[in-house]
């Protein structure tokens, strides 16, 4: 009979809600489901937990990662193969290519998806807008503008928390806005150190340092949530988030697109973060048994919806209907398949899509340094290019 | 009497008095510094304890430190057996329990391995204790992200991974430097003579610890069970690292409450949740403290 | 130490001895504690080892007890050498200065631990509890814990665990040192008691030299882990073998005052010099060791007892001198007067109703008799 | 063989602690100075490949901020903990009537992990929401305290909540220490004319010289174990300006993949606790007489 | 008490007194520590407090230093009422029994100390401080700390703590308690001298009767917080009021021995009943009080000292009686033997030299012109 225990952070209510649906499916096929969340950090924590698992020759038999750690793990030789179930359910067929690439460990899957984020996100409170004659801006020429209008009006104009990893969000959008699909993918996925030394990046940093104009004094340290709240509440005008903060939105009873707009500054392209499920070795045909089961129900098109609706993300697969989601859901999912034709569909750095932990980790001590400082945009660059340099 | 004398009397009347306001100045002082001191420990208990009892629109809306305008008990409930921890949302109460099936044990081994090694250390020291206590009480000094990867390794050769025994062994381990220096402290302020007698009357060493020097420990038991209890029921690192599912304890818990990463914060279900995760180690201190500073006298501070 | 006793101690090994101590040396790591030590006591027999703190007499009866293993050297006790024995196999009892009662216990349980442990039987138990309470009077406090107990009775609680076991050798450690001057005085004539109707053999350590003068059947006095006499109270007080022994042993202490001998004929004078009065010059009855003839400085050992006022009817003429009180201590009993002499702070006890002022010069009657010569180089008695 | 037994049985019963010990104390720090050689980086490789992670660790700034952190984190925490903890001990020690629950008070911080109290410390530390917003409300307009959101004065929060935690059980260790002065020399004093905060200054205090030693010593490895306080309070923030070595070490091991490098701070780490807790051992335990 | 000295007790205001205590109660919460205590000294006077443990003898002096307040009555030091004034204040000094040294301070540092608080300049600071120190034989101690002492030099350390001082009082709370026996007896000398010299005003506590009766010139003797006699050493040794001051005072105790007492006549008779052996019949040549006629029970009071063997020449005829020797402890300058007389022990001095053997009968010499006479129920003196 499969057997599962599942290292995870899902652990708000909506999340739990949302993995619910796969534990349900999965019992529902005969499985014994055994949770084993581990929040904070960002993950962090449940890394650790991992590393000791896996350490102590018990690793869970299924694991919430995602990017380049999927292939890290695999180099260490922790991974097995769900090539089977995968060739079965034609994966191939139902996954954006990009997507693949961060599932396949050697050209064969060892995991599956259940969703895919947006990272760049502009959300903007639409009654602060309708005030101040604002479009949801689309470029950062266009924000920059309106902060500044804003700005006029005594209206703080960015809610921000100031933690590293939001920095690291705000980063990315202005890479991507700035430079466009094929500078982010040379200097945050491929690290080229032209990329990295180049102009662009110098204004980069220096729309980092307007930015950091347009944020209040208290900004330290502030749970995203609670920047999100500032939006909603009508102390700030927009947040650059990931598409989770549409939940805090939506938990206080505002109406996407009517009380508030989403946007994205990236001019087509689009910065995602799939999380999946990674199947490590495991000892016992009920835990490997447990392995396919785990990894065909979450493609399963039934949960792909069920859980992306509420999460606030979208499916990983391509052929989930999108009625029943949101206004920014569904715009999400268009920009999706534009992104996919153009080639601008790009892994978010800051969640960890893009780089590997040490390189992602010290490109964002860079980033956050700059930005807690009045450091030179030219120092920033050239202490990122040294960096960079020093963690590979 | 003189009037000379009457009038030293009323000199020493206003001696006295002006003496006695000062007194009444200092003590006045005092307190209210003895109180402002109070202030600031309790604050963060006060935030805790005032944000639970708000709903969280309140807390959206209001200022975090104002008094509820309501006082709403619900979020407490919610914390002891509905908040969401994972996929299953029975709030801390299953994991409560682990705490509980873990940390007693713990502390009641480690407790006794330090007293009995404190016995040894204090009462039959022979070449080179000294220098082995030494390298014990080291142990008290590594910081135990060090050891979390060697100690996955090594809980993995000896197959408790993952079990409550497994947890149980790392905290009693990394608890046996503090427990053995307590107990040793409090053992070398009682006379070797005692220990002598017992041996002319016969009684070997375990007849001699636990005849003897059992009894005469309870108050440096209560220091280091204090220490130890407080030490492991409020470990997250070891617990999140050393755990799996069924076997998580209390903080794994309260930490998958508070921090959860991309949802929607329930400020004041997090906070009656920390509240509750910490009541038992505020209770053993709210009725052990007396006898803790009294430990503390009798032993392990060396006046 | 005389050739003669040095022998007497060297060959202590008859049947008869209950307690024969050979050679024993002790070190702790590289400091040596005990030196060379030879002792031996026959059943029945009271030996009080005496000296300064830290001179080793309590790592003597641990050694005896096999509290602390000895460096060199052998134990026998009932004939039966005791390398390698464990305190509990060598049928001993000990009483500690600080009692070492077993605080969570009480009194009855105290006394019986040592049964307890040895599994005699319940009854047993009881009735030799029964009967050492009642010997030592404390049937009333059986049930009390050490702490509600005062110091005499403590020490009665101590006495009786020994008591109880019935062993070969009592080892005593200081047991009356913790106790107030009343109390030492009582508890001292009860271990005497004891002792006289038990007959137990008996070995006691204290450095109070009047419970060693009263109690023991034997003295050895020790130094630096080094045996510095041993012989009956009698022969320490009278004859002290060094002027560490003539001046520790006593209270208030012999005195020691610079003087020198002069043989004049068949006759020995001593005469002690003072720079503000006249020389005190006092016939000798006794050979001085080492003066044949001419003049010789010595120190002359004479008691406080030996020196009284002059209207004591004992004094042969002669021996009688002025000089100048410094202090006058009425003890009740008697009175202590301080004065000079060559230097030398001297102490001589007089009568209690004897009427003398502090300042003022008075007669006093020196007893020769009793005196001890001391070479002032060695500190050896030569007379 | 029984004999044997006997005179062994106080070895043998610390043989098992012992061997705990040196299997989970000196094997994992060898072990871990020997991984510091390495280049591991999600798992533990054991492929020596020399000093590498230390000539990293020299050059990352970020290593550098949290080795300065160490340096004024650890000294003001041990300051006001040490000062704060004597002067709620010598104040407690006047014959309070309401000391009990006082007590209880200021020694609770030290039963609450900082999971538990973090979130609330960032509150009141946080301009926004906290102190300086309450003044404000109440009409002092210009009332700043703004220390968290400063990356300069960040680290110094730390240290208000470090001390939070910590001065009760200082507290606890001076109230003890002053409870067991021998009275006679306090009496000796009074009668020798000396005032009672002379008497504290100049005799009680500095009796105490084991304790404050006792103090330093907790006081130092809580200082460098510093973790949760960090993590909870401003999650190294703003930047990385309030890291300390504990975080750099498990952010470069656990969420970084880069165990190499963490084990080459975690040996540089022991090395400095080695430094400040030798000498106190060997304080401690050289033979005395006593 | 007797009348006579309750009145002189209780109006000692007069202005020579250096100290004068009225009527002072002290109670630690419903407790009554001391009752209507009421003392008075004379400018170097040397008062010594006895009494057993816990009678109150150190609250009383904390009274007078002001480390405690009394509950009722008035406390005056050189005329001035001392209540509510601070013990700095107080302008006097306090040697304890542990010493109470400054444990971070080197020793001249403790002794100047007090100085340097009081603003007292650096010059007669060294000044004061090379006086005492070559008084007390500390100088070459001054920069050692307490720990680096002997006993006997922690005491003097705190001796001279209080000499620099140079108070109107002296207060000493069994300044000698924790020195082993012979350094007692040294320092007691030592105190002594010091009090000779500087005519200071002193007041002592001990609970070692000898030391009260060697040092002092008046003596308190209390009891559960009463006073039971006041008076020079020579009336409570010699006439105590009542048993319990026989029995405190005096190494060995008093004798109280059970005897009927019998007018025949002018002549009085005390007899002592034994059941083994004959009736001892002593005459007795003073009035007992509430004796007219017939027959009394009452108790005799005989010091060890006043029976001895009855070769003694002092011995009036018809005093020598026969008793069982129970125990006999020759104490070196003395032989202590130990009989038993109306069920109660009792204790002779014998000379050194007296050859006398326990178990056997021997005669003794009772000499009664020293003998107090008590009543039996009440304890107190009758004769
Ligand atoms: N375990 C030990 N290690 C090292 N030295 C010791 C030890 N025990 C005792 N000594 C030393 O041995 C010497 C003799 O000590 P011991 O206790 O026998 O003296 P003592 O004659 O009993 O003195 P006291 O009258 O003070 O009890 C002392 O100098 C002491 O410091
Ligand atoms: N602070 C206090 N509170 C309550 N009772 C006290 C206090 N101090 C002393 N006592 C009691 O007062 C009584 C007298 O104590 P005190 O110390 O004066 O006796 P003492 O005569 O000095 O005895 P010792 O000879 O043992 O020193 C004792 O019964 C003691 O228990
Ligand atoms: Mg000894
Ligand atoms: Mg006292």
């Amino acid at each position: 009979e499969p057997q599962a225990e599942v290292l995870h952070w899902w652990t708000s209510g909506g999340e739990a809600a949302a993995v619910k649906v796969l534990m349900e499916e999965f019992e529902a096929n005969g499985g014994t489901w055994t949770d084993m969340p581990v929040a904070g950090g960002g993950g962090d924590a449940a890394m650790t937990a991992l590393r000791a698992r896996v350490l102590s020759g018990n690793a869970p038999t299924a694991v919430q990662l995602k990017g380049p750690s999927i292939q890290e793990w695999y180099e260490e030789g922790a991974l097995g193969s769900i090539q089977d179930v995968a060739e079965a359910e034609n994966w191939d067929e139902l996954l954006p290519e990009a997507i693949q690439y961060h599932l396949k460990c050697d050209g064969e899957y060892c995991a599956a998806p259940v969703n895919i984020h947006r990272i760049d996100w502009i959300w903007s409170n639409a009654s602060i807008l309708e005030d101040a004659g604002i479009e949801p801006p689309k470029t950062w020429d266009e924000f920059n503008a309106a902060a500044e209008k804003l700005q006029g009006m005594g209206i703080l104009p960015l809610a921000h928390g100031g933690q590293a990893w939001q920095d690291a969000t705000l980063f990315e959008a202005v890479v991507v806005g700035l430079g466009g699909p094929e500078f982010y993918r040379d200097a945050l996925v491929d690290l080229d150190q032209d990329a990295l030394t180049s102009e662009t990046m110098v204004q980069v940093f220096d729309q980092m340092r307007t930015l950091r104009g347009y944020v209040d004094d208290n900004f330290s340290g502030r749970d995203w949530n609670l920047a999100t709240a500032m939006v909603i509440n009508g102390e700030a005008a927009f947040q650059i988030m990931g598409d989770w903060a549409k939940g805090e939105f939506i938990a206080a009873g505002k109406e996407p697109g009517e009380d508030f707009y989403c946007s994205s500054p990236s001019r087509g392209a689009y910065l995602y973060n799939v999380d999946s499920f990674a199947f490590f070795n495991v000892d016992g045909d009920d835990r490997q048994a447990g392995q396919q089961l785990l990894a065909k129900l979450t493609m399963g098109k039934n949960f792909q919806k069920v859980f992306n609706l509420n999460k606030g993300s979208i499916p990983a697969r391509l052929d989930v209907s999108m009625d029943e989601f949101e206004f920014c859901g569904r715009q999400s999912n268009a920009e999706l398949g534009d992104a996919i034709e153009n080639g601008s569909l790009l892994p978010s750095y800051a969640h960890g899509m893009a780089l590997r932990g040490a390189q992602a980790g010290a490109v964002t001590d860079v980033v956050t340094a700059h930005f807690n400082s009045d450091m030179s945009s030219e120092d920033a660059v050239a202490q990122l290019s040294q960096a960079v340099a020093a963690s590979q | 009497m003189t009037d000379l004398s009457m009038n030293d009397h009323q000199l020493d009347e206003r001696a006295n008095r002006n003496r006695l306001m000062k007194r009444i100045a200092l003590r006045l002082g005092l307190y209210t510094l003895l109180i402002l001191f109070a202030l600031y420990y309790l604050m963060p208990l006060f935030v805790m304890v005032v944000t639970s009892l708000k709903s969280l629109d309140e807390i959206r809306t209001g200022s975090l430190l104002s008094l509820p305008r309501e006082i709403d008990f619900s979020s407490w409930g919610k914390a002891w057996s509905g908040a969401c921890t994972g996929i299953q949302c029975n709030g801390l109460q299953p994991y409560f329990w682990n705490s509980v099936l873990l940390s007693i044990p713990a502390v009641a081994i480690s407790t006794l391995l330090g007293a009995i090694n404190g016995y040894v250390l204090a009462q039959w020291r022979f070449k080179g204790s000294n220098i082995l206590f030494a390298l014990m009480l080291f142990g008290c000094f590594i910081p135990f992200q060090v050891v979390l990867l060697p100690m996955a390794i090594t809980l993995g050769a000896l197959k408790i991974a993952g079990t409550i025994p497994g947890l149980m062994l790392v905290h009693i381990v990394y608890g046996i430097g503090f427990t053995t220096l307590f107990f040793r402290n409090f053992y070398v302020t009682i006379p070797q003579e005692l220990v002598k007698a017992a041996k002319v009357d016969g009684a070997g060493f375990f007849r001699i610890f636990f005849s003897i020097f059992l009894p005469v420990s309870p108050p440096i038991i209560v220091v280091t069970v204090i220490w130890q209890f407080t030490q492991i029921w409020n470990d997250f690192l070891f617990g999140v690292s050393f755990s799996q599912a069924g076997t998580q304890p209390i903080t794994v818990a309260l930490n998958n409450i508070v921090n959860a990463t991309t949802g929607v914060k329930e400020y004041n279900v997090d906070m009656a949740a920390a509240i509750i995760a910490a009541l038992p180690t505020l209770l053993v201190y709210v009725v052990a403290g007396k006898y803790f500073i009294r430990g503390l006298t009798a032993g392990s501070v060396k006046g | 130490m005389s050739n003669a006793m040095k022998k007497e101690m060297a060959t202590p090994q008859t049947a008869k001895n209950i307690l024969a101590i050979e050679n024993l040396d002790k070190s702790f790591g590289s400091v040596k504690i005990l030196k060379d030590i030879n002792v031996a006591i026959e059943p029945g027999d009271f030996l009080v080892l005496v000296g300064p703190s830290g001179c080793g007499k309590s790592t003597l009866l641990n050694c005896i007890a096999g509290l602390e293993s000895s460096t060199n050297g052998d134990i026998r006790i009932g004939g039966r050498s005791m390398t390698g024995v464990s305190p509990k196999d060598r049928d001993i009892a000990m009483v500690f200065q600080s009692y070492a009662l077993y605080p969570t216990m009480t009194v009855g349980k105290n006394i019986t631990f040592g049964m307890k442990v040895r599994g005699v039987a319940e009854q047993e138990q009881q009735r030799k509890l029964d009967e050492v309470a009642k010997l030592l009077q404390i049937d009333h406090l059986l049930n009390r814990k050490p702490s509600q107990l005062s110091g005499g009775q403590r020490q009665r609680v101590a006495m009786g665990r020994a008591l109880v076991r019935d062993p070969q050798l009592f080892l005593f450690d200081e047991p009356l040192s913790n106790l107030d001057a009343k109390l030492r005085v009582e508890m001292r004539t009860e271990i005497k008691r004891l002792h006289q109707t038990l007959g137990a053999s008996i070995v006691y350590v204290t450095h109070d030299q009047i419970e060693a003068m009263t109690l023991a059947t034997k003295i050895v006095v020790m130094k630096d882990g080094v045996i510095q006499q041993a012989g009956t109270p009698n022969e320490i007080y009278n004859q002290p073998a060094n002027m560490f022994v003539a001046d520790f042993m006593g209270s208030p202490s012999m005195n020691l005052i610079p003087a020198s001998a002069e043989k004049q004929g068949d006759a020995t004078k001593i005469s002690i010099t003072r720079p503000d009065m006249e020389d005190i010059v006092l016939d000798f009855d006794r050979e001085i060791e080492g003066l044949k003839s001419g003049k010789k400085s010595v120190i002359l050992g004479l008691r406080p007892e030996n020196i009284t006022d002059s209207t004591n009817q004992h004094i042969t003429k002669g021996q009688i001198a002025d000089c100048r009180v410094d202090v006058v201590e009425p003890a009740g009993s008697d009175t202590f007067v301080v004065t000079n002499l060559a230097g030398k702070q001297v102490t001589a006890r007089l009568n209690a109703d004897a009427t003398i002022i502090a300042g003022e010069t008075a007669s006093f009657a020196f007893d020769l008799s009793k005196a001890s010569v001391f070479e002032p180089e060695t500190g050896a008695r030569i007379a | 063989m029984t004999d044997w037994l006997e005179k062994h049985v106080p070895k043998l019963v610390l043989a098992p602690s012992l061997i705990a010990i040196f299997v989970f104390v000196y094997g994992f720090i060898g072990w871990t100075a020997y991984v510091s050689f390495t280049k591991s980086r999600l798992l533990p490789k054991y492929d020596l490949v020399g000093p590498i992670q230390y000539e990293k660790l020299a050059a990352s700034p970020r290593w550098e901020v949290a080795l300065t952190n160490l340096a004024i984190f650890g000294i003001l925490f041990i300051l006001f903990a040490t000062v704060i903890g004597l002067i709620l001990a010598i104040m407690l020690d006047q014959k309070i009537r309401t000391e009990g629950p006082l007590r209880t008070i200021y020694l609770y911080p030290m039963a609450l992990s900082f999971i538990v109290t973090g979130t609330a410390w960032k509150w009141i530390l946080n301009p926004g929401l906290g102190i300086e917003s309450v003044f404000r409300d109440m009409g002092f307009e210009n009332f700043t305290f703004d220390w968290l959101v400063n990356p300069d004065l960040a680290i110094y929060t730390v240290v208000i909540a470090g001390v939070w935690q910590s001065s009760g059980f200082v507290m606890a260790l001076f109230l003890a220490g002053l409870r067991s002065v021998d009275g006679e020399i306090i009496r000796a004093a009074m009668v020798d004319g000396i005032s009672t905060p002379r008497i504290y200054m100049s005799i009680i205090i500095p009796s105490m010289a084991p304790i404050f030693l006792s103090s330093f010593i907790v006081l130092s490895h809580l200082a460098i174990k510093s973790f949760d306080l960090v993590i909870a309070l401003t999650g190294g923030g703003p930047g990385y300006a309030t890291d300390l070595p504990a975080t750099y070490m498990y952010a470069m091991a656990f969420s970084r993949g880069d165990i190499g490098q963490a084990a080459s701070s975690a040996t540089v780490m022991m090395m400095i606790v080695t430094a400040i807790i030798v000498p106190y051992l060997y304080s401690e335990l050289r033979p005395r007489h006593d």
